[in-house]
């Protein structure tokens, strides 16, 4: 999708239908998910959403993301298909992976969806290698990389952020600092207590952003990928965020209490606090607020039909599969 | 008298027993404490046994894998998770080049007593980067064992004789195992286990094939046996338990009854134990007493899908074996 | 006309034609540069190529690998190099979980067309952690290709092949090997390579038995091969080039020639790749052929010890492979 | 061996005896090697013994190092017996690993000495988990932990140091800065160029720490060991020093100037400065000084004519040796 500003009154518009979009694709999927018709399991990133949507506005055409097993708000902010992502779900073959990936692996690489990576921090070496690509080849194009905060803990991160460090590779990491990785939370698997405070450690500058605020994310983001862009190497960003639901399907949520999690939705959802904001700057009228998001449920709903037409992913064509 | 439970809780009760038994006992690993790991393995084990024992790790495997080591070695009893065995992979080099190395490489003044816990398998349509079979790789490392129980009573017996093995192990559980229920009787100290690695398991008496398998595909092999009895053909079926250190004699003394092998495991079939299997009984004299070129039935070369289906293709069912089992007695 | 140059001569010609041929290409790995790798293989491609191309990294494996995987999906050809082959332990993550399975798992829209390249094997006193010969892991997983070239020629057309080749290749290579000599026709245009991807070769023809080898015990089969003249047995000797593909068609055939089986490599025995080509022999109808059991000439099981008899005694010798095919024969 | 603190007169008899044996040992292994009577390669620490002295004085009877492939220092420092180390070298029984580890695998677990480690950065992870074994043991030991600059590019290295940040292990990791990673220079394989700053990313204290003065080293490390002991979690130090041999046997030093190595034997060698230093400061007299010289000498020659001496190692011994 093409870069847009969210604090104008088009941009606006856009990003709120793709955070409106990535929340009712989400819901869609856990009712899919109740319904019994998906198999495996999956990560909602729902109250995450400003981070997706404030990176991905940031990006130009033919930019490149990676992302992670919590990639559905990547994905759709990126551009996906809606309807090749329920594929997908649905066992399709006219999923983005025709089936064979799933959830955890939603990838358009030829659209500069680089793919969610099943492997905690294992797309970071990855989008390194990406953005050295792009260097090599004189592209001018970036990528940016999402990871967890938990992610921030595996050997890989610090490999790729040296690694980029050194040879100024045009690469933004963002963590998603979303307080948790699974079960345990961010203070307690963090030496240090801070992921942004790592850079550093890498001598390249790092910026904390509000997650949960669009337009801090979009903004601090764009400066990021100018940089990128000029040559000047790698950033971390890390963006505060909040997970409202369970980590995947399994998870009974022992490690956190429901009033942590109803402080975050009430007082800072992404959605509600966006929502005001481009109310309050007259960015958008009520009526077109409410548009977006009957557009949002509309495609969701029209996505998720379509899909579910789709021919069945075919066993048959798995011979040979495994290569190219 | 035996309780009937679940494979998960037979393996948590060894678990619970090693925690009390011994002291230098511990548990590592991402989300084993409150959460109680990602298959509820360890669940309620952290309120037993404190924070200190059974201790939540960041996500790190490679560390998680080191830490074991630096503490087996300096007098600890660890018994680390791997939450997906796939995961491995990031710590390869501590699991081979160290737990596996250290006790030969340092000229037999160190043991390396650790656990190394994983589980691995497909058909939870969790796809590609969570559904490995990996045993193979551990097998082909001298100074590893390699253990896959099948059933509640041997994932608890096998458990408490991996903690008596002074060398690394790596204990490989499957997913779809876990929720599985059989008769346990629950052992009081780990040295009444009646188990021993490098010990296979004749479950069931046959004459006209041999089916070798483990972990999952052993309950499909006994349940192929079952529809290939009702076709009047009579399979032996072996649970091989541990594929490192590997029983072959009890493989071959089968072969040499039976005249026909068939070697079974969700494994990829290239390069996997099912080809160590073959080539064990093909070396020696049992060779002479098949009748029909050996059989392997083994997960499709290509990596776990997603979709039920496909999944479900690339995944030994008891159809499989059965079908290739008549294969072979009517070639 | 065929020039006679060393192993890493041939090798790094294939290279240098291909950072000629393609500007798509790079290579990357630690001390490639300046020092021309650890083995010498890379010398002088710098000063050619320059350091945007010919990339020395920091001592970070899995970012090596993963650097290969992120270029090699968003259109370069990297050609990257573990120093030694036991090093890419830390490297399986992006390797396994994701080179080998992004093609796959990404439901056919992207290839990962990428080489590893790692010098394997002891022989050199290098000890437990610098002498693996780890082929069977990568044999042992969809998405792998996996090279195992013995010659100078072979060196360099497998690696114009392996290039060719839209998938992730593991192109094994011995430290032995490199000073060895041959006669080698450079190919000026990768295309114009001979050599295939799963291709074997019978290197010698016999009667009598069937040696099956690959690497660096290709030269110790042939050379065992002689001495069994001398003693009137002919071997047939197949070297096999590449592990997987693998090309067991060649080798059946040649069994049903000759009737009698030695696999030999110099990684341990369980479970290697002399399992494999056992299995894949004796589960097609040359089984009917074996006049006696199979024989496997391996690695013993133990890692490498460092001294020149002890390392001697655990890699399997010219002498090992002769007094095993004689066993055969005359069993 | 014992603690020993080089600024008195006995310690710095001891000190300076064992720099000199680390010394006149890689010395002799030079010769054995240019004699051919050695198999593989070394990595010789030669200039580098103030490192290996300096911290190994500074730890207590009981605690524990863990080394590298460069670690015939740490180990003479640590208090390994000259002759089984050379008979590890000539390939007999009665060397340390019984001859099947040979120059990169020293190691005496029950005395305290880890191991050295053919794998860069590969015993970080396990001084790691010896440093929690203490805690949990509660012995009051604490772990050294060298490693090189090199290794800091690892991500056992990171993970190490999160591990051991965040549990507050009694681990001291000593980076050995001695200038390059192979051929590598740490400057072109550092982002940030700095590898003590990494400490900060843990929140755990760095220091920086002239290699090439063993009062230097001790000093830090002494303060680094008692505050492990006490609980308060791992250090990082950072020893600046040189390495005046290749790399290992087959280094052509293609990737530096003689220069630049001259300038550092001339006016920073640790033996030297030393010295200087012991006399300076009338520690000993110019008398002692050449007795520590010829005690090393002689000490190092007996041990490789024993050596020499002991059984071969057996390769009947290796059926089942992978095991215990
Ligand atoms: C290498 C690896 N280790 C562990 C896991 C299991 N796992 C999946 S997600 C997850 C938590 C990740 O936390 P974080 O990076 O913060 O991302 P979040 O889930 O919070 O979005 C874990 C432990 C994995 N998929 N890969
Ligand atoms: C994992 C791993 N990667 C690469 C190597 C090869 N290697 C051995 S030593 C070395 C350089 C290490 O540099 P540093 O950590 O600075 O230690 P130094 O040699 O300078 O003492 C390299 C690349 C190895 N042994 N292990
Ligand atoms: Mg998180
Ligand atoms: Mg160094």
């Amino acid at each position: 999708m093409p870069k847009r500003d969210p604090t104008t009154p088009d941009g606006a518009r856009r990003s709120l239908l793709v955070m409106w979009t990535i929340r009712r694709f989400e819901e869609a999927l856990e009712e899919l998910f109740a319904r019994g018709v998906l198999h495996g399991t999956m990560h909602l990133s729902i109250g995450q959403e400003a981070v997706a949507e404030g990176v991905a506005a940031a990006l130009d055409e033919g930019d490149f993301i990676t992302s992670t097993h919590r990639g559905h708000g990547h994905a759709i902010a990126h551009g996906a298909d809606l309807e090749r992502m329920f594929a997908e779900l649905l066992m399709k073959d006219t999923g983005y992976c025709r089936g064979r990936g799933g959830s955890m692996h939603i990838a358009d690489v030829a659209a500069g969806n680089l793919g969610a990576n099943g492997i905690v921090a294992g797309s970071m070496t990855i989008a390194t290698g990406a953005a050295f690509s792009q260097m090599m080849q004189g592209t001018g194009k970036v990528v940016a990389c999402f990871f967890g905060d938990g992610a921030a803990n595996e050997g890989a991160f610090h490999e790729s952020l040296n690694l980029a460090g050194i040879w100024s590779l045009p690469v933004v990491f963002v963590c998603e600092n979303n307080q948790y990785g699974m079960s345990m939370a961010v203070d307690k698997a963090t030496a240090g207590g801070s992921i942004v405070r790592r850079a550093d450690a890498y001598g390249i500058p790092g910026v904390r952003v509000d997650g949960n605020d669009v337009v801090d994310v979009f903004r601090n983001t764009s400066e990021a990928v100018a940089r990128a862009r000029r040559g000047e190497g790698p950033i971390l960003i890390e963006a505060v965020t909040y997970r409202y639901r369970g980590h995947s399907k399994s998870d009974r949520n022992l490690y956190r209490t429901v009033d942590e999690i109803e402080q975050w939705r009430k007082s800072r959802d992404p959605l509600d606090r966006y929502e005001a904001r481009v109310i309050d700057e007259g960015w958008l009228t009520s009526d077109q607020l409410e548009e977006c998001r009957i557009e949002a449920r509309d495609a969701v709903r029209r996505a998720v039909e379509a899909a579910f037409r789709a021919p069945d992913a075919d066993p048959a064509d798995l011979v040979g599969a495994a290569y190219a | 008298m035996p309780e009937t439970m679940t494979y998960a809780a037979a393996l948590r009760a060894a678990m619970r027993l090693l925690l009390s038994q011994d002291e230098r006992v511990f548990l590592a690993g991402e989300d084993i404490g409150v959460y109680g790991g990602a298959f509820g393995v360890t669940d309620g084990l952290v309120a037993e046994f404190g924070e200190e024992r059974v201790r939540d790790t960041p996500i790190s495997e490679e560390a998680i894998v080191g830490l074991a080591v630096g503490a087996a070695i300096t007098g600890m009893r660890p018994i680390v998770e791997m939450q997906f065995s796939d995961f491995v992979a990031n710590a390869m080099d501590p699991l081979v080049n160290q737990a596996a190395k250290l006790h030969f490489m340092y000229g037999g003044n160190v043991t390396v007593p650790m656990i190394v816990r994983a589980p691995g398998g497909g058909g939870t349509g969790a796809a590609a980067q969570h559904s490995q079979s990996l045993e193979a790789w551990f097998a082909h490392v001298p100074g590893l064992k390699v253990v896959l129980p099948a059933t509640p009573q041997d994932v608890h017996d096998l458990l408490l004789a991996a903690y008596l093995d002074p060398n690394p192990v790596v204990f490989l559980e499957h997913k779809l195992l876990y929720k599985t229920e059989g008769p346990v009787e629950l052992r009081s100290r780990a040295e009444d286990t009646p188990a021993r690695i490098g010990e296979a398991k004749v479950l069931r008496e046959g004459t006209d094939l041999t089916i070798a398998a483990y972990s999952i595909m052993t309950p499909r092999a006994l349940e192929a046996a079952d529809g290939l009895a009702s076709a009047g053909i009579e399979a032996e079926v072996i649970d091989l338990r541990t594929v490192q250190p590997l029983d072959i004699d009890t493989v071959r003394a089968s072969v040499k009854k039976t005249g026909r092998l068939l070697v079974t495991h969700e494994a990829p079939q290239p390069v996997g134990v099912g080809a160590e299997v073959v080539a064990g009984v093909c070396e020696s004299d049992a060779l002479d007493y098949l009748l029909a070129p050996v059989a392997r039935v083994c997960g499709q070369p290509v990596p776990m899908p997603y979709a039920r289906e496909l999944e479900r293709a690339v995944i030994p069912q008891v159809e499989d074996v059965e079908a290739a089992a008549k294969e072979l007695v009517n070639a």
